[in-house]
């Protein structure tokens, strides 16, 4: 089993050069690096081009690497998907975006009939070394189909990784990792952080193990379990949960799938606690998962149920409620504390 | 050479950019006091548009699609359809739709995050605004398939833009009404972007309209800044849709004079001169030059009609305005027929956590 | 709430005329009672019509009903969803056939972005009341992606119904209920027991509620959960372990979406223990969100870990190893007798 | 009339039905002696497919699809391309791809359920066979994408059926080809039938080859029952892409003289008199007829050629009849490179049930 080495806490004196920089601009770091050392790297997507991407992910890097590296695609995302997995299969390592999660569905069909299975397909004669970059969830005020977490449905697909990073520094080193891995890495970015807050983070091509969860926070009352943008409410709970004299671990999952399970049951044999934390609609979010191990390997740690804070099973509403429809503080605040009460 | 099969495209334009007739106009054609009053909805759509994106900009608005520069092609195209006909429109045919009866708090409460302008008052039977890239397009042919197995003379009319026919979507549309010879009509409005990425970059193919061969329906290029064209490309489509001879695909050249959207900022990827020559193909100049020329259109009328369209708008927008948030249990209500027991539970969470258990 | 009456359990002696069917004759029966009785009811897929599907399912329809209800499509999956959710949104009744399982995935973008979300977009002004009829799972020998156990995806998404029936009568009522539901409802068929065996099926129209589970075995011990061709294994397993002493008792989930989680909370309050058997993969599979539902809800009811006997988190093999893939008796009988022992 | 945009689409058919040449072989038609070889192949490819039938019917292997009919379109096309191409086939043209080295025991593997059969020893670098309709053509086109980028002279061939010819996949793949002026060549395989539904309900275009005119590609109609036009569709199409202007559509022109497969029962749906008459066309007969009159071929050369067919057949099906079923824990290789910890103790846990712990 790899180690995570949380990238975060590099005491900046001790890294190498390196600037303070966003979640979206080290993914930016991260493509640029990779694009500079291997070759087989192509960037393609919708608007990626010239226009370095609706978000700006890919500001600067057509121009850096040319028009034959950074492909702006005809506007349909079966065609990227197909073309991304055609240009894997031949041996280069297409680094695809969607622009928005609510665009991945038609995408859905190449990569699990297909990326998610060349190599077990063709018993290794032909494989899928690809990313799917897929700006994520809500908050920021979008139009619809503009604000979903839809990774619950990529878990149950064999075949694949699923990455979700929550700061800069973990954004860098994990799509490092992602674009370096020999098979699919479906590689979503929290959009509502994207330029919530600057770190270090060291452009040295170092990348993060693809399957480590990482405790963010020691405690020992409770576990707090979370991943994405939604890190930042949990660590605030966390906070606020100190006040009260409660004390709160917590986690960042950050890549989903393969899960390492053994780190949140390690945190829960202390705590005997755990409240999962997701922006998905909770009914088979993947929350249910985290739950559903616990509920088979941690029965005798746990001194209180399970609890999941997550958005409501409805459909992520227009701009005007969103903030409504997710956890929130409140409501990990408050969830903690249940478990708390009721043990 | 032996010839398996043979096409001819051909394109449609009566006036041109300066406002002069190019052709005779057909037999078909509106009398000019219609042209007129079409004219007059161009000229309000644009007023709404400029002021949408107004209210984008001063923040009491979210992300808005403007039109500008597509006023012909949108007015054309909803002068031609009778109410039971249905619209599959995407996130831009305003012009369209404010012909079919939707209202502009309508389109401000949609692009306000509000899920209420969705619901038409009026074209109560026509899509809501589709932001999936032409998904609208197979909906619009599965109701095209509906008023055939119902033996209903209506219509399914739907666009997408030069981007949108790049859409897997609009190839199934256009494939599954050939294959079911249905009264079908895809509008592809070609503005020459999609976002950054311009028309040459979408597809090979010399025109976008030749896109309908693939699925053997009709095909038709029409300047979509002359009315008169989109108007008889329209009527020919259809005609055609309800004598129950098939489908068309009608590509609209047009431009887009504005961003994107209201979150763009086109002068990364695009020529200011490219728009700059754009407008001196502006739609609406040129019917006003024609209008002008006919006798029956002047600044004076102009004046005055544009201080009607602010009015006309002001009121819209100040009910916009007005419109109050909904509470946010609104976000469970229309989820289902009848809410299931567990997210009557979340519901009840929710209501909780605002105090009004 | 609704209750189930089990039409598997109604006396033939007591019940109307009716004959005994297999599951795939009573969807074809449920088929042809509704669109007798409902003018807008139309069914479309491939090769639906003449051929009456490659299972038979519609066999007769078109020949009964006539080209204009019974809708052969062009060999496109996105375009079969499409057209679904334009005809439903124009008043019509659209019963959509996917040929097998694993063709489901173009059809997603339109039954998420769209078949969820009409009536909820629209504030209830156009709905869309369609159903997805998907021959579901493995065992009959078929090729590639002809067995795949996908449903859990469809589960997260918020506006969806998901069924799945194990025994001709079920069949029967919840498809004449999907049908008449005015929400969309994927409805998948368990193709391998389609023609396991017989049952008095009465074509009297009654439709079975569509938020119930099925307890089809009473026992004290443990309760296992399951649905769809899993349900024979796991009716087995129970009388294997009522041998040794273990009394079993066996819930059909039938519904899975809404989950009708009190009549298997109720179960195991009861008996203490829970095994949940699946096809689908066992990471993210609906499983989870019934295991996470015990860790919320049941966790002072429960003697012994939760376990869930699963696919393996691996591709569905070709099909000379397809059953190794699959739970199996002896791998329930196994899980069961560790829930006894573990507590 | 203005004219937007014209187009023909060409037919190309040299020997007829009737074993006839109707029109003058191209320069670059193969010399009599490969004609010979090519035939010979499609004498095996029968040969091969009549035994896979037996082997289904007799419990030997799963579901087949038959190639029965089609042996002009895949010999020719297997014939046209190098070895450093790309084939991304369906599920049914063993023709071109033995002609790339794929082996009869591994065609028999794939469909008597062992994954090995798509670890082709040969043609390494094509695509596996695609099961997921039309999904390979994209796949096509991202690796015409790859050599283009890469400046690598190869050409990415892909295959689909007339039903395929709908499925969204295709278009895309076409239109990507027209986008990026890519060494493509999209071959429609139009057998008249997919499963049961006929041509005519896939689409309202006259032709097939026109779904190219969609992406801006080059469309050809071709007698897919003609070796001659055949070969030398696929050597246009072949030189363009290779000379770098761009992709191509060919619609191949022929019959499925069995059922869709050894699962389907085609008297369902298909009238008899149709396959009859069908067999008047068909493409081994035709050019048997031509060689014999070129004195190239007779009855004893059959003969004997027959007897070593089924030689080599025998050999191959022994060869698979012979491989033993892996051991279970197999659905675990190749699921990743490096396998995570909670998949290697599933197969643990699948070791210990069989008793190998
Ligand atoms: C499926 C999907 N992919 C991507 C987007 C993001 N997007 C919104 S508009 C747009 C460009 C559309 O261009 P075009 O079809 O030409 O229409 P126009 O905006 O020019 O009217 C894109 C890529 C989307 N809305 N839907
Ligand atoms: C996406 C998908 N949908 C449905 C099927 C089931 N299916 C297998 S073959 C076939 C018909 C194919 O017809 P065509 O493309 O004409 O090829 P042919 O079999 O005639 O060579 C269908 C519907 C499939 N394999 N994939
Ligand atoms: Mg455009
Ligand atoms: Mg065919």
């Amino acid at each position: 089993m790899k180690t995570a080495v949380d990238r975060s806490k590099i005491d900046p004196a001790d890294a190498p050069a390196g600037k303070a920089i966003t979640l979206i601009e080290a993914v930016t770091q991260a493509l640029a690096w990779e694009m500079r050392h291997d070759d087989s790297v192509v960037v393609l997507g919708e608007d990626v081009g010239v226009n370095g991407g609706v978000f700006r992910a890919t500001a600067g890097l057509q121009q850096q690497f040319g028009p034959m590296r950074v492909l702006d695609t005809p506007l349909d995302e079966t065609t990227i998907a197909g073309l991304t997995v055609g240009m894997a299969a031949m041996g280069m390592k297409p680094v695809a975006e969607a622009q928005f999660d609510g665009f991945i569905y038609p995408m859905l069909d190449h990569i699990i009939c297909h990326a998610a299975r060349f190599r077990y397909r063709t018993r290794g004669r032909l494989t899928c070394p690809m990313v799917l970059r897929v700006p994520w969830g809500g908050g920021i005020r979008a139009p619809e189909h503009h604000s979903e977490a839809n990774e619950a449905m990529f878990t149950n697909v064999p075949g694949l990784r699923v990455v979700l990073p929550s700061s800069p520094a973990r954004a860098y080193g994990l799509l490092l990792a992602a674009i370096r891995e020999p098979d699919p890495v479906i590689y979503f970015e929290p959009k509502r952080i994207y330029r919530q807050y600057k770190e270090l983070v060291p452009d040295d091509g170092e990348a993060l193990p693809l399957d480590v969860c990482y405790v963010l926070r020691d405690g020992s009352d409770v576990t707090l379990v979370t991943w994405g943008a939604q890190v930042k409410e949990t660590l605030e709970a966390a906070e606020r949960l100190a006040e009260e004299g409660i004390s709160a671990e917590v986690i960042d999952v950050a890549t989903l799938k393969p899960l390492d399970f053994a780190t949140i049951a390690e945190s829960v044999a202390k705590t005997g606690r755990c409240v999962i934390v997701h922006e998905a609609p909770r009914t088979a979010g993947f929350g249910a998962e985290i739950a559903a191990r616990l509920a088979e390997h941690s029965m005798y740690d746990l001194v209180a149920p399970v609890e999941r804070v997550t958005g409501y099973d409805t459909h992520m509403p227009l701009f005007r409620l969103e903030m409504k429809y997710m956890p929130s503080v409140d409501k990990v605040v408050a969830a903690a504390k249940r478990t708390v009460a009721n043990s | 050479m032996r010839v398996a099969a043979s096409f001819e495209i051909e394109y449609l334009q009566y006036l041109d950019a300066d406002g002069r007739m190019v052709a005779d106009l057909p037999a078909t054609a509106p009398p000019p006091d219609e042209v007129l009053a079409l004219f007059k909805q161009m000229l309000f759509l644009r007023a709404f548009d400029g002021k949408a994106v107004a209210l984008q900009r001063t923040g009491k608005l979210g992300t808005y699609a403007p039109c500008l520069g597509h006023e012909a092609t949108q007015i054309g195209i909803g002068a031609t359809m009778r109410p039971e006909d249905v619209l599959a429109p995407s996130y831009r045919e305003y012009g369209a739709q404010i012909l079919r009866g939707v209202r502009l708090r309508e389109i401000l409460m949609y692009w306000g995050g509000d899920e209420r302008g969705n619901d038409f008052q009026n074209a109560r039977h026509d899509f809501p605004w589709a932001v999936p890239i032409a998904t609208q397009c197979l909906h619009a042919a599965g109701a095209a398939l509906a008023f055939k197995l119902r033996g209903e003379p209506r219509v399914a009319v739907t666009c997408c833009g030069d981007g949108g026919s790049s859409k897997t979507d609009t190839y199934a549309a256009i494939n599954a009404a050939g294959a079911y010879t249905l009264p079908f009509v895809q509008c592809i409005i070609n503005n020459g972007w999609a976002i950054s990425v311009p028309r040459s970059a979408q597809t090979g193919a010399q025109t976008l309209a030749q896109k309908g061969l693939a699925g053997g329906l009709h095909c038709l290029q029409v300047d979509g800044n002359d009315l008169f064209a989109v108007l008889e490309g329209m009527r020919r489509a259809m005609e055609r849709a309800r004598a129950g001879e098939g489908g068309s695909v009608i590509e609209f050249m047009t431009y887009r004079l504005h961003d994107h959207t209201t979150a763009d900022d086109a002068r990364r990827y695009r020529d200011e001169a490219e728009v700059k020559e754009a407008w001196t193909r502006d739609p609406v100049t040129r019917l006003r030059t024609w209008l002008g020329g006919q006798g029956l259109w002047d600044e004076a009328r102009e004046k005055d009609w544009l201080a009607e369209c602010a009015r006309l708008v002001d009121i819209e927008i100040d009910a916009y305005l007005d419109t109050k948030t909904q509470p946010p249990e609104v976000m469970f209500d229309y989820l289902y027929a009848d809410l299931p027991p567990d997210i009557l539970e979340q519901r009840a969470q929710l209501l909780a956590l605002e105090g009004r258990a």
